[in-house]
């Protein structure tokens, strides 16, 4: 494991203090536990949105706490949901009387921690909804979208969540509208090299010189299958194949695409991605609204990337494009 | 000869010899884990419990819903993950039926573990037969109801308790994983241990030898 | 070689292909030519800022490109510079009546081919002035800062000369604001694991398991030291040293840092060598103002960051603090 | 016996001539910028003149200096990095000495090289003795004035020429390097080859060689 680290089990805490310093102005750490919150939080007469999970997914979650986007968020150690504790504070710091949205994606160990910071808030009196974010089509058969894992669609509905409680929207309103990004929203990953979870000093999983892991997950799950290598058009002709059929994405369509980096994958190679997930929605008469390209849900340093597609509304449209300015996104 | 209840001294014990016992463990439970899961289970465990060491050493003359509590309250706030969650409330649980006790009966212990096994259902939300660390806990706890229900000895009960906490961890070795990260691999997880019913049954197994000590 | 990519000589009309559909609002392509300008280039009765090099480098160069920086800039295949007729076109996009000024990196393809673009340009009766960039210590010793690569400090100086234009600075205000930054700026680079050209095949260096190459620049290029692996705050005390001693920084300055990760380090890792920055500047009783944690000047999937210390005066601050709105930076 | 001027057919087959000596060199020039640089000389010179072939064939039959400055303009505009500007340059010259001439004699042809060497030379701004392609250049070039000075034969002046070239190139391995990336290595530059020196006598060479076809 070739890695820039001191002792792993600070490098959370490292990190923390780091990324603190530099966006000092946009946000806040919260006392005795590790989650942060905007400057401001919580924002009164405005609904909270609070998300969190496993550091080692940078920008995500703690690039989003800001304007527009998330009120707070809980960090837990790499991969690694967030204690109780640091839930429940982030959610009480983002609560401005209106009631607060918790965003998680669906993992084991968010769900539980996440249900005993919404038991302890509810307990305070704040009133708490939760969204269980189920995006990624590799992780459970269609059907059963439920136990699907939130992947990198979580972007979208961190946006459209923070833009409708920035609008105003009741708590019930911006749960409606979370809801229903996270139903239209589909995403499958690939990767060509694993992660190592500095703790544990070696990679998640080995492959071949010639080989991809096929609907792999943002912490180096296994995915649907091992696959030999491919051009980049047919390997996001694959994926896009699985993708347009599981919601259906139809001609006509308007939709937000996100091409997301797992972590090492140049730049260059995800916008020559995004060209050919173009000419694919080009010619199946599918209208790009809105585009993302870049790193927004990473895995440490995988290879590989992932790709979403989110049906949009006139509604969402404009959630997306509403402003925001938060360490790693504004707009 | 054992006495007929665990002394608050006797409860350090036993929460030292989870602390070794996940030490000496650590590499088999992440290789475990390695096989169905993301393979972290040893250094999260290892990682938690020698903090538990040093939170629990100040409190060690205290009695054992403080020193449980004490176990308890790092676990869940402090570890994060499922393992934070579930370990975390199985302590918490077991230290709230114990508050104030410096001498644990049998009935007490099946009282407290019949809590925690609660506790662990309602926010695990699992079945047994779904591969997870309760298919060590239920057979353990009922098997500890019964010894109280039949009046066994401290000695039998936790022997008994020992016995069917390893049972119940074996028998995830045939079952097809129904929650966390396993899951995703159904019919795969067939023929190997679940990690987290293994570093389970290092910790019931804690509470018989750490009274022998 | 593991790549998403299909033939490697496309991979940068791709790419561009890709970049070009997803920023369409705020860059256009120049015709004939592989080079970009904001859409509103050229902007009338502004000094035009133009720049450009190889592909790889992403952010750099085309990310930077729009309001408040970079009016139109030049590409190049992978690590290798525009050709003249590139970047002529680029300066004749960016000519806004006012006059052009050119920021290059001290590579010999891109000074060559600069120079006969401004030839070009000077002929066709428009005002045209260089800077040329070189702030990385490691590649020639103090005395000889002329020779040394231009490296992610060149961030700081699109940043300054682009906020400079856009406050109706002149030509020669520009440039000399631009000879200001890079005088004053000093950045050093250390990599972990190399990147591979696509077209090429084979990584650009081969380091043992426990082996770290010490002063490496953007392309891969060597450091001056091959040295064991150590810890990340051992490494950037190490790489402070250098820096500071350099210009020098010194008691009760006021600076910029910029943490750059070279491609694949996580960001993670970016932050808490910022923190170690920081600790170290705290320390020297020296200033930090504005900080810039992540990739600006990357080296394809090289593990690798840069740290950059630019002494402030309190005009390069403000102008560091403008407003910008590029692809890949907005503040 | 060879005739005392080159023909345009012949200039065609100089060109062809190129083209193939760099796709056949490629590994070993790649290789060479291995040792110095940044070890892809061979593949941007390759993909340069597989595309030079495809734009000279439709003009193959026209004059000199439209083969010629088809090359340079293609080298020129659409190759980058230096070699792009240094042999972009070097073509165009060529072909501004010989516009219009269907038949080049040795007095055109140390014309041409003398331009190409003086453009090669300001927009470089290296010396000989740089370890860079005007090592190869410039012997070859003082060669081909002297042979036409001496109003020797076209076949003794390439062949002069040729062989000054390879000596110029063999002159890199004990110099140690003053411009382009491999300048940062300093010392260490001593006992390789210099690649775009390398190049260049391929591409000189190729005019004795096509010549011959
Ligand atoms: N819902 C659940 N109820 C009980 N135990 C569970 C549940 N989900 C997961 N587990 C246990 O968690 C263990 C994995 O723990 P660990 O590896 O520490 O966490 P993670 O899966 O987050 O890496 C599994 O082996 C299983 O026994
Ligand atoms: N200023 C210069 N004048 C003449 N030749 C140069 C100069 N700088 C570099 N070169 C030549 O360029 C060659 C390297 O070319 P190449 O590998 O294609 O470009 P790069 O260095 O950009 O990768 C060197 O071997 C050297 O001969
Ligand atoms: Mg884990
Ligand atoms: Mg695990
Ligand atoms: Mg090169
Ligand atoms: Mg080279």
């Amino acid at each position: 494991m070739k890695k820039f680290i001191n002792d792993p089990f600070n490098l959370v805490d490292e990190m923390l203090d780091g990324f603190l310093a530099v966006h000092k102005k946009k946000i806040r750490k919260l006392e005795d536990v590790r989650s942060i919150a905007r400057t401001d939080a919580p924002v009164a007469g405005k609904v909270g949105i609070v998300s969190g999970g496993g550091s080692g997914h940078k920008p995500a979650f703690i690039g989003f706490c800001g304007e527009g986007m998330l009120d707070a968020v809980a960090v837990g150690e790499i991969f690694t949901s967030p204690p109780p504790l640091a839930c429940y504070e982030a959610v009480k710091a983002a609560n401005g009387g209106k009631g607060v949205l918790i965003l998680l994606g669906n993992y084991a160990g968010d769900v539980m921690n996440f249900q005993m910071s919404a038991d302890l808030s509810a307990a305070d009196g704040i009133e708490v909804e939760q969204v269980i974010l189920t995006d990624d089509v590799a992780s459970a058969p269609k059907g059963q979208e439920n136990r699907r894992r939130g992947v990198s669609g979580a972007f979208l509905c961190w946006k459209v969540a923070g833009a409708k409680a920035a609008a105003g929207g009741s708590l019930a309103e911006c749960k409606e509208v979370v809801e229903r990004v996270n139903a239209n929203t589909r995403t499958i990953g690939v990767a060509l090299s694993p992660c190592t979870v500095p703790a544990k000093g070696s990679p998640t999983f080995v492959l071949a010189d010639d080989e991809m892991e096929y609907g792999v997950g943002h912490h180096g799950e296994p995915g649907t299958e091992r696959i030999k290598m491919m051009s980049l058009d047919d390997t996001v002709q694959k994926m896009m194949n699985e993708i347009l059929v599981d919601l259906p994405f139809t001609k006509g369509d308007n939709v937000a695409v996100v091409i997301n980096g797992l972590g090492s994958t140049p730049q260059i190679e995800l916008y020559a991605a995004f060209r050919k997930v173009k000419s694919i929605l080009d010619t199946e008469k599918i209208n790009i609204e809105n585009a993302y390209v870049g790193e927004f849900f990473t895995g440490l340093e995988m290879a590989g990337f992932s790709i979403t597609l989110s049906k949009l509304d006139p509604e969402i449209k404009s959630l997306l494009d509403a402003p925001a300015s938060t360490p790693c996104y504004t707009c | 000869m054992m006495s007929e209840s665990i002394s608050n001294k006797q409860m350090y014990h036993i929460v030292e010899t989870i602390c070794d016992t996940i030490e000496e463990q650590q590499q088999y439970l992440s290789d475990l884990d390695g096989e169905l899961g993301d393979g972290d289970h040893g250094v999260n465990m290892a990682k938690c419990f020698r903090e538990v060491r040093k939170k629990v050493e100040p409190v060690a003359d205290k009695d054992c819903g403080t020193i449980l509590k004490t176990v308890g309250m790092y676990v869940m706030n402090s570890v994060g993950g499922a393992m934070g969650a579930l370990y975390g409330t199985m302590f918490l649980k077991l230290a709230a039926e114990c508050t104030g006790k410096t001498e644990v009966t049998l009935d007490d212990l099946a009282r407290m573990f019949t809590a925690a096994e609660n506790g662990i259902r309602t926010i695990g939300k699992a079945q047994v037969g779904d591969k997870t660390l309760l298919d060590t806990v239920a057979p353990a706890v009922a098997s500890l109801q019964k010894s109280a229900a039949e009046h066994k000895s401290l000695t039998e009960a936790l022997a008994a308790f020992e016995m069917a906490a390893k049972n119940g961890m074996e028998s995830t070795r045939d079952l097809i994983a129904k929650m966390g990260r396993a899951s995703r691999l159904g019919e795969r997880t067939i023929g190997h241990l679940d990690a987290g019913a293994t570093s389970c049954y290092f910790i019931l197994r804690s509470f018989a030898h750490g009274v022998e000590k």
